[in-house]
């Protein structure tokens, strides 16, 4: 999966020193190195089209300007165009007889132009054709011509290749010399002339509106390289443009590593060395939250992609430490190279012309190897390498139909091998991010694996042996963000039950300063002399939070009649719920012009921590938890009278919360209080009514609201 | 949440073909010859939805008559009307408040509720449009930043299609049935 | 006729003019580019997309140019690059990191068998067979003149300052936002087009009456421009009209396009002035615009009426019409240069190259002894 | 990243004797026409049109939730035609996509919430990003990564990409268990 949409958690070194994932990666057999797309080269295989998924010659493919003959672009999209028959009845009302032409056009799917739309009249197919015949046969004059031609005029230059420019720069001619252009120009073409008399801007142009339907975008003019024509009737179709199918060698030792089938429309290979194919792969199934300095188990799956049975070695990654020996080798490569070259050329005026030309010496002269360069890639986490190795069983397609267990019987070090099937092994590793990591920051960790590649292809008759390698590989793991150590406080106080440091009913709420789409407040400031509702929500811009907050919006007239303080919170930034205060006040239909109440930006969680209002098991998309939906009612002396803690995923009824408040609805009798003595009610609620209960206990009494 | 049972207010024309499976609420009245595919989902929230004839409504295809906000809670409900001959393609959803004839909404489209379909649009697929205008004749809306083109003229009505559907879709659903008389 | 020969061989060669915002592309011998690409590449590392001429560092350039390389090759040339020439046009000011890391990128990386440097300033008259002329080069980054004269570039004479299709944008942007509130961060695309759709070149008079407190004239009409399908903005008339005012208005050291050209002109040997006034080349995408000629036309009229300029002399002056599309007159100029043999005896062959490590350069005293 | 466990209420699906596992929550019209291979998951509230034309997919599909899979049509000057849809093995359908190609190959990736136009043909090995809208008869060429809208070719997929989808599809299809109850 991460392959194909998600980013590349594993990269492996390759020998040029970038970092790729396995699938981008080449494996040469010839010289047990790894390569990738950007050491080695590039050659062109075939031409095809896209649309028609025709393959087209190369030399027909440079007539045509590398473009289909037969497929078009749209112009105002540029999507492929479909071609369109129009059944037209024929012209002469005498032969209606005759059945109806057909009549072709071009037709843009996605936008909708068409052929017709720039006056392009219809094509019938007998005019196509005859269009056809024509170039046909112009095609064979051509031919018949160059025939003719070639041998009339069979000169040295056609049979060896030699040119005379050739063989001048062969000599060394002095640049100065007088141009040979000169002698066979036929005659100077005429200057241009310049014009004192320049366009004036059209006078409509500071009159009419201007139509933008009818002006084309920058990407439409140039699309039209050579006119680039402003306007939309001038939109023709342009001819598709070819892709290609490429094959790729190896620069040191010239062999390809991957050569495609030619059919167009085919993914096999006729030589397919990916390192997918070749190398083990590693892919990362779970880590334990990495908090700086401290150990967590990692696993990792290794997969056998051969049919050879292979054994996997840790070893410590050094980055410092230079791959001396590929190091050596590409250096020698390289003077070797630019030695080969030189004698090339430095051999060359000595021979003359009486020697076979450059171009019939070699196909093709040798690469240049690309330099490797050092890894750009701080590893900021240890990983502990393991002592032992382990065995990966040779892949086998029929074991995925084989659904009974698995029958190996291989002796695992258990503290390693975590479970195995078929060629796969589930290994276990410690792996401990740097103390000075800090928080929220990526965790790479590397190692180097060693693998045996077991070469099929035996070089000498006599060795039938198929010979084993052993192959280093510098394997690279992303293992995401570290969790920071303030989460790891709060998830400490989570997991301990340690909640003696939690603010308690009846204590001071603490008289923190914060960020707030008013500006920046204190806390305790804020609230003046009236109760206060301090809530937090998970997230900005998301559904349950969103009917929240609007519920609240609607009642915040009740709260304010209870002189009441509503303030919001969650870990977005206040850019975020300025924003999405807007659509709040959308989806509650609120007239209001202002937000009533303020939003806290608790970025880096310092006051959910404090709060203790952590949902451990929300996360963002970095990894950090999300504030739970918790409530918070302050009396006017800045104590806590109530708290609600929700999860995140649960949202609340914010008429209870007014309910809280006020524990009535409005005009119903209220409850007195169970620790006012009877005496002082009667003096305090003088029309109170006791409810009888059955216990007997006088304690349900009710008084109007006041 | 209505009085009414449901499809008591779903008035469907002969000819019509409205799959069983498709979600109708509120007051809808269908026209003739216009075919609702299973799981479109039609909600008359803010008023009655008339739509006409010949339409083409396709599987989660959304038409919503919801009034935006600074108009609602107004005294009398404003009544959607859907022109003729128009195409709604698979999960296109679609809150316009007047929508005129011949008009194309392509796959995963959307029309906000500010905006006045005139005839012959095409809303190219996946484009969305909120801002509030009144979109011109044979307009057509296409590609990921809404670009805007005129088009020659309308898109052709998807007659041919829609007689070969009435044809299929009996064979394998249960209609609704019509419960109007000929005009 | 050895020249339609040339002109029409199978071999062609890549003519590559990597401009700040455009690339065009194309072969040796034909008349318009393939194609005009975007200058701008998805970054391997850290896959966004970005503009060549923004690197960091020239290892940075280097691999941004492999991988722009590659995509002219493989997506739009077709062609195996390896021992194959290549025309590179560049303007005469490219900076030598630049040129540098492009020769090793095409010589080390993709191992092409010569590479052979026109300065665009000069091939763009191969066009119009002309020998003298005063070329205004107004690109993406900035605005460059140099007067030619009898094939030689004046190099001493050059003039540069950083109007371009940059400067307009970002003046289009700040009169956009100023009169659209709630729209802000508009890319860079979108302003494009809004300039190349709605924004034309205006006359002068127009110009200064719109820039007036209280404006006599009407401007023209406002556009209403959809950004995507939940916004619009308003692109009013005055904005249409002076969003290419920055080429025109002096800045703080009296400087503009129309005293750009005549300083050039100043240091120009007294006799070749008026033969370059009345030969006046203007390249580059920006100078594109509606308007534009007619209004530098009048700028340079009235400018040599100020006593800055009065002991010109200068008479008349007339613009060249090129043949061809003015943002790729340059990489026009270098197909036809490519097209002849001067390809094979003034390249820089990868041999020299590897051999000398070094890469010929005006600049340079050591290039230039040899010239001498 | 290794997959992981993909969990279901073992009563929503069905699994049938090829190893299908079809949502009892979708909308399979037709359903004599639709051919699955086996090994193919149909997620909860997808809705594949057989009642329009034979619809057939390879082995190991996941057609995800709410995507749709709807046979083309094509006018004809006498009437308009319902075309198959036929889809390869080894094939991935994001959720909220629709499809209306022609052919889909073999090893094809569609992102979610993409617009597959009438009648266009992806070839074995392409992927389609998420919210991708490609025209209709667009023809998407094997090792080919299209996104955008319209889909233009936005990038190359490795040479192997065949052996990642038959990997990710088979690694899906086995990690798509039942709830265990404990």
């Amino acid at each position: 999966m991460s392959y194909i949409t998600g980013p590349d958690v594993v990269k492996y070194a390759c020998t040029c020193g970038l970092l790729k994932p396995i699938t981008h990666l080449y494996f040469c057999r010839y010289c047990t190195q790894i390569r990738c797309s950007f050491c080695v080269c590039h050659e062109i295989d075939s031409n095809f089209c896209g649309k028609c998924s025709e393959n087209i010659p190369s030399s027909e493919a440079k007539l045509k300007k590398n473009r289909c003959g037969n497929c078009y672009v749209c112009p105002s999209c540029q999507q492929d165009l479909s071609t369109r028959i129009a059944s037209k009845g024929s012209a002469n009302p005498e032969e209606a007889k005759s059945t109806p032409k057909k009549m072709y056009y071009l037709l843009c799917q996605f936008c909708r132009w068409s052929s017709r739309d720039v006056g392009i009249p219809d094509q019938s197919t007998e005019l196509l054709d005859s269009y056809k015949a024509i170039i046909l046969a112009s095609k064979k004059h051509q031919q018949d011509k160059d025939k003719k031609k070639r041998v009339k005029c069979l000169s040295y230059t056609d049979r060896t290749g030699v040119t005379t420019a050739a063989i001048r720069k062969r000599l060394g001619l002095p640049a100065d010399m007088t141009n040979p252009m000169l002698k066979n120009k036929p005659k100077d073409p005429d200057p241009a002339k310049a014009k004192s008399e320049v366009e004036e801007l059209p006078d409509s142009i500071f009159t009419e509106p201007l139509n933008l339907t009818e002006v084309m975008t920058i990407e439409q003019r140039l699309l039209q390289t050579e006119q680039q024509p402003t306007t939309v009737d001038k939109l023709f179709p342009v001819h598709k443009q070819l892709s290609i199918k490429r094959s790729l060698r190896c620069r040191s030792c010239e062999h390809n590593v991957s050569k495609p089938e030619y059919n167009p429309s085919s993914v096999k290979f006729k030589i397919q060395l990916f390192a997918y194919y070749i190398i083990p792969e590693i892919r990362i199934v779970t880590v334990e939250p990495l908090r700086a300095g401290k150990p967590s188990e990692l696993i990792i799956k290794f997969t056998n992609p051969t049919q050879h049975q292979t054994t996997i070695t840790f070893f410590e990654l050094n980055l410092n430490e230079v791959d001396s020996q590929v190091a050596e080798e590409v250096a020698e490569n390289f003077e070797q190279n630019l030695y080969l070259q030189e004698k090339q050329q430095l051999s060359l005026p000595s021979l003359g012309s009486l020697s076979q030309p450059n171009s019939l010496l070699s196909s093709r002269t040798p690469s240049i190897t690309v330099k490797p360069r050092p890894i750009e890639q701080e590893l900021n986490c240890k990983v502990e390498i393991p002592t032992s190795s382990f065995i990966l069983l040779p892949r086998d397609d029929a074991a995925e139909y084989d659904d009974s267990g698995d029958s190996h019987n291989i002796q695992d070090d258990p503290n390693l091998v975590k479970w195995r099937k078929s060629n796969k092994a589930f290994i276990r590793l410690a792996v401990t991010p740097n103390e000075d990591l800090p928080l929220n920051s990526e965790v790479v960790c590397g190692f180097v694996m060693q693998h045996i590649y077991t070469n099929t292809i035996t070089s000498k008759v006599e060795n039938k042996e198929p010979q084993q390698y052993n192959h280093k590989v510098k394997v690279f793991l992303n293992l995401g963000n570290s969790v920071g150590s303030f989460v790891a406080v709060v998830s400490r106080l989570f997991y301990q039950n340690n909640f003696e440091k939690m603010i308690n009913l009846g204590d001071v709420f603490p008289n923190f300063s914060a960020k707030t789409t008013i500006g920046d407040i204190k806390f305790h400031d804020w609230l003046n002399d009236s109760w206060g509702i301090l809530f937090s929500h998970p997230a900005d811009f998301t559904p349950v939070c969103t009917t929240e907050l609007a519920r609240l919006l609607k009642l915040h007239p009740e709260f304010a009649k209870r002189n009441t303080k509503v303030i919001a919170l969650s870990c977005d930034p206040v850019s975020q719920h300025l924003k999405w205060s807007n659509d709040i006040r959308v989806y509650a239909g609120y007239s209001g012009d202002a937000f009533p109440y303020p939003i806290i930006a608790d970025e880096d969680r310092e006051l959910a921590a404090e709060l203790h209002m952590i949902d451990l098991d929300e996360k963002d998309s970095v990894g950090l938890p999300l504030t739970a939906r918790a409530v918070f009612i302050i009396d006017p002396n800045k104590k806590l009278r109530l708290s609600i803690l929700y999860p995140a995923t649960t949202g609340r009824n914010f008429d209870c919360v007014t309910s809280i408040r006020s524990p009535h609805h409005p005009g119903e009798d209220v409850m007195v209080q169970p620790t006012v003595s009877d005496d002082e009610v009667k003096t305090l609620f003088p029309s109170l009514t006791v409810v009888a209960v059955p216990s007997g206990k006088n304690y349900l009494r009710k008084t109007p609201q006041p | 949440m209505f009085s009414l049972p449901g499809t008591r207010r779903i008035k469907i024309f002969p000819g019509a073909l409205v799959c069983e499976e498709s979600k109708l609420r509120g007051d809808i009245t269908i026209g003739t010859g216009t075919i609702v595919h299973p799981s479109a989902i039609i909600i008359a929230e803010a008023g009655p939805i008339i739509i006409g004839d010949w339409c083409l409504i396709e599987e989660q295809v959304k038409i919503v008559h919801r009034l935006p906000f600074d108009q609602q809670n107004n005294e009398n409900t404003p009544v959607l009307i859907i022109g003729s001959n128009n195409v709604f393609e698979v999960d296109a959803v679609v809150e316009a408040p007047k929508i005129g004839n011949n008009n194309v909404f392509e796959s995963k489209c959307f029309v906000g509720n500010k905006v006045t379909v005139s005839n012959g649009c095409t809303i190219g697929a996946g484009c969305r449009i909120t801002d509030e205008q009144i979109l011109p004749e044979n307009v057509i809306i296409f590609g990921s930043n809404c670009q805007m083109r005129e088009g020659l003229d309308r898109p052709g009505p998807q007659t041919l299609q829609m007689e070969t559907l009435a044809k299929m879709l009996p064979n394998y659903h249960h209609i609704k049935k019509p419960n109007m008389k000929k005009e | 006729m050895p020249i339609y020969e040339s002109l029409s061989s199978d071999k062609l060669s890549v003519v590559l003019d990597i401009g700040a915002a455009y690339t065009k592309f194309g072969f040796t011998g034909e008349f318009s580019p393939r194609s005009i690409i975007k200058s701008e590449v998805i970054c391997s590392k850290t896959k966004q997309l970005r503009k060549i001429w923004d690197f960091k560092s020239e290892e940075d350039l280097y691999d941004l140019l492999v991988d722009f390389i590659h995509i002219i090759f493989f997506k739009h040339a077709l062609l195996s690059p390896k021992d194959k020439p290549i025309i590179i046009v560049e303007s005469l000011l490219c900076p030598t990191a630049f040129r540098e890391t492009l020769a090793k990128v095409l010589f080390h990386h993709y191992e092409m068998s010569m590479m052979f440097i026109l300065p665009s300033h000069l091939v763009c008259l191969a066009s119009l067979a002309i020998d003298t002329a005063m070329v205004v080069d107004v690109g993406y980054k900035e605005a460059v003149v140099i007067p030619v004269c009898y094939s030689f570039p004046v190099v001493k004479a050059w003039q540069a300052l950083p109007i371009g299709g940059e400067a307009i944008h970002n003046n289009l942007r700040t009169l956009l936002n100023s009169n659209n509130t709630g729209i802000q961060d508009l890319p860079e695309s979108t302003i494009e087009n809004i300039k190349v759709r709605c924004c034309f070149v205006t006359k002068r008079f127009r110009a200064e009456q719109l820039g007036s407190a209280k404006p006599e004239i009407a401007a023209c009409p406002d556009v209403k421009y959809p950004i995507g399908g939940a916004e619009h903005i308003t692109v009013a008339g005055k904005v249409r009209e002076r969003a290419f005012e920055v080429l025109y208005e002096e800045d703080n050291d009296h400087l503009c396009l129309s005293t750009m050209i005549l300083d050039a002109l100043l240091q120009v040997d007294q006799d070749l002035r008026q033969k370059l006034m009345d030969n006046i080349v203007l390249i580059g995408g920006s100078v594109m615009v509606p308007g534009f000629k007619a209004r530098l036309k009048e700028e340079l009229e009235l400018q040599l009426k100020n006593n800055r300029y009065s002991n010109l002399n200068i008479k008349t002056v007339a613009f060249h019409s090129l043949p061809c599309k003015e943002n790729y007159a340059g990489f026009l100029g270098g197909a036809l240069y490519g097209a002849t043999e001067l390809l094979h005896m003034k390249s820089l062959t990868r041999e020299t190259y590897f051999k000398e490590n070094h890469l010929p350069d005006w600049v340079n005293f050591r290039d230039n002894v040899q010239c001498a | 990243m290794e997959l992981r466990d993909i969990n279901y209420n073992k009563g929503e699906y069905v699994e049938t004797a090829s190893g299908n596992k079809v949502c009892r929550q979708t909308i399979l019209c037709g359903s004599q026409n639709i051919i699955l291979q086996g090994k193919v998951i149909v997620q909860s509230e997808a809705i594949i049109r057989g009642d329009l034309a034979n619809v057939k997919t390879g082995r190991y599909c996941i057609i995800s939730k709410e995507a749709v899979l709807r046979p083309p049509y094509k006018k004809f000057s006498k009437g308009v035609a319902f075309f198959p849809l036929n889809m390869g093995d080894h094939v991935f359908v994001g959720e909220r996509s629709v499809i209306n190609a022609a052919v889909v190959g073999n090893y094809v990736y569609i992102g979610k919430n993409c617009v597959i136009g009438r009648r266009c043909t992806l070839k074995d090995c392409c992927v389609i990003e998420d919210n991708t809208v490609l025209a209709p008869e667009t023809v998407v060429p094997p090792f080919a990564r299209y996104g955008g809208s319209p889909g233009v070719q936005v990038g190359d997929l490795p040479e192997c990409q065949a052996d990642v989808m038959v990997d990710f599809t088979r690694g899906y299809y086995q990690h798509f268990q039942p709830i265990k109850l404990i």
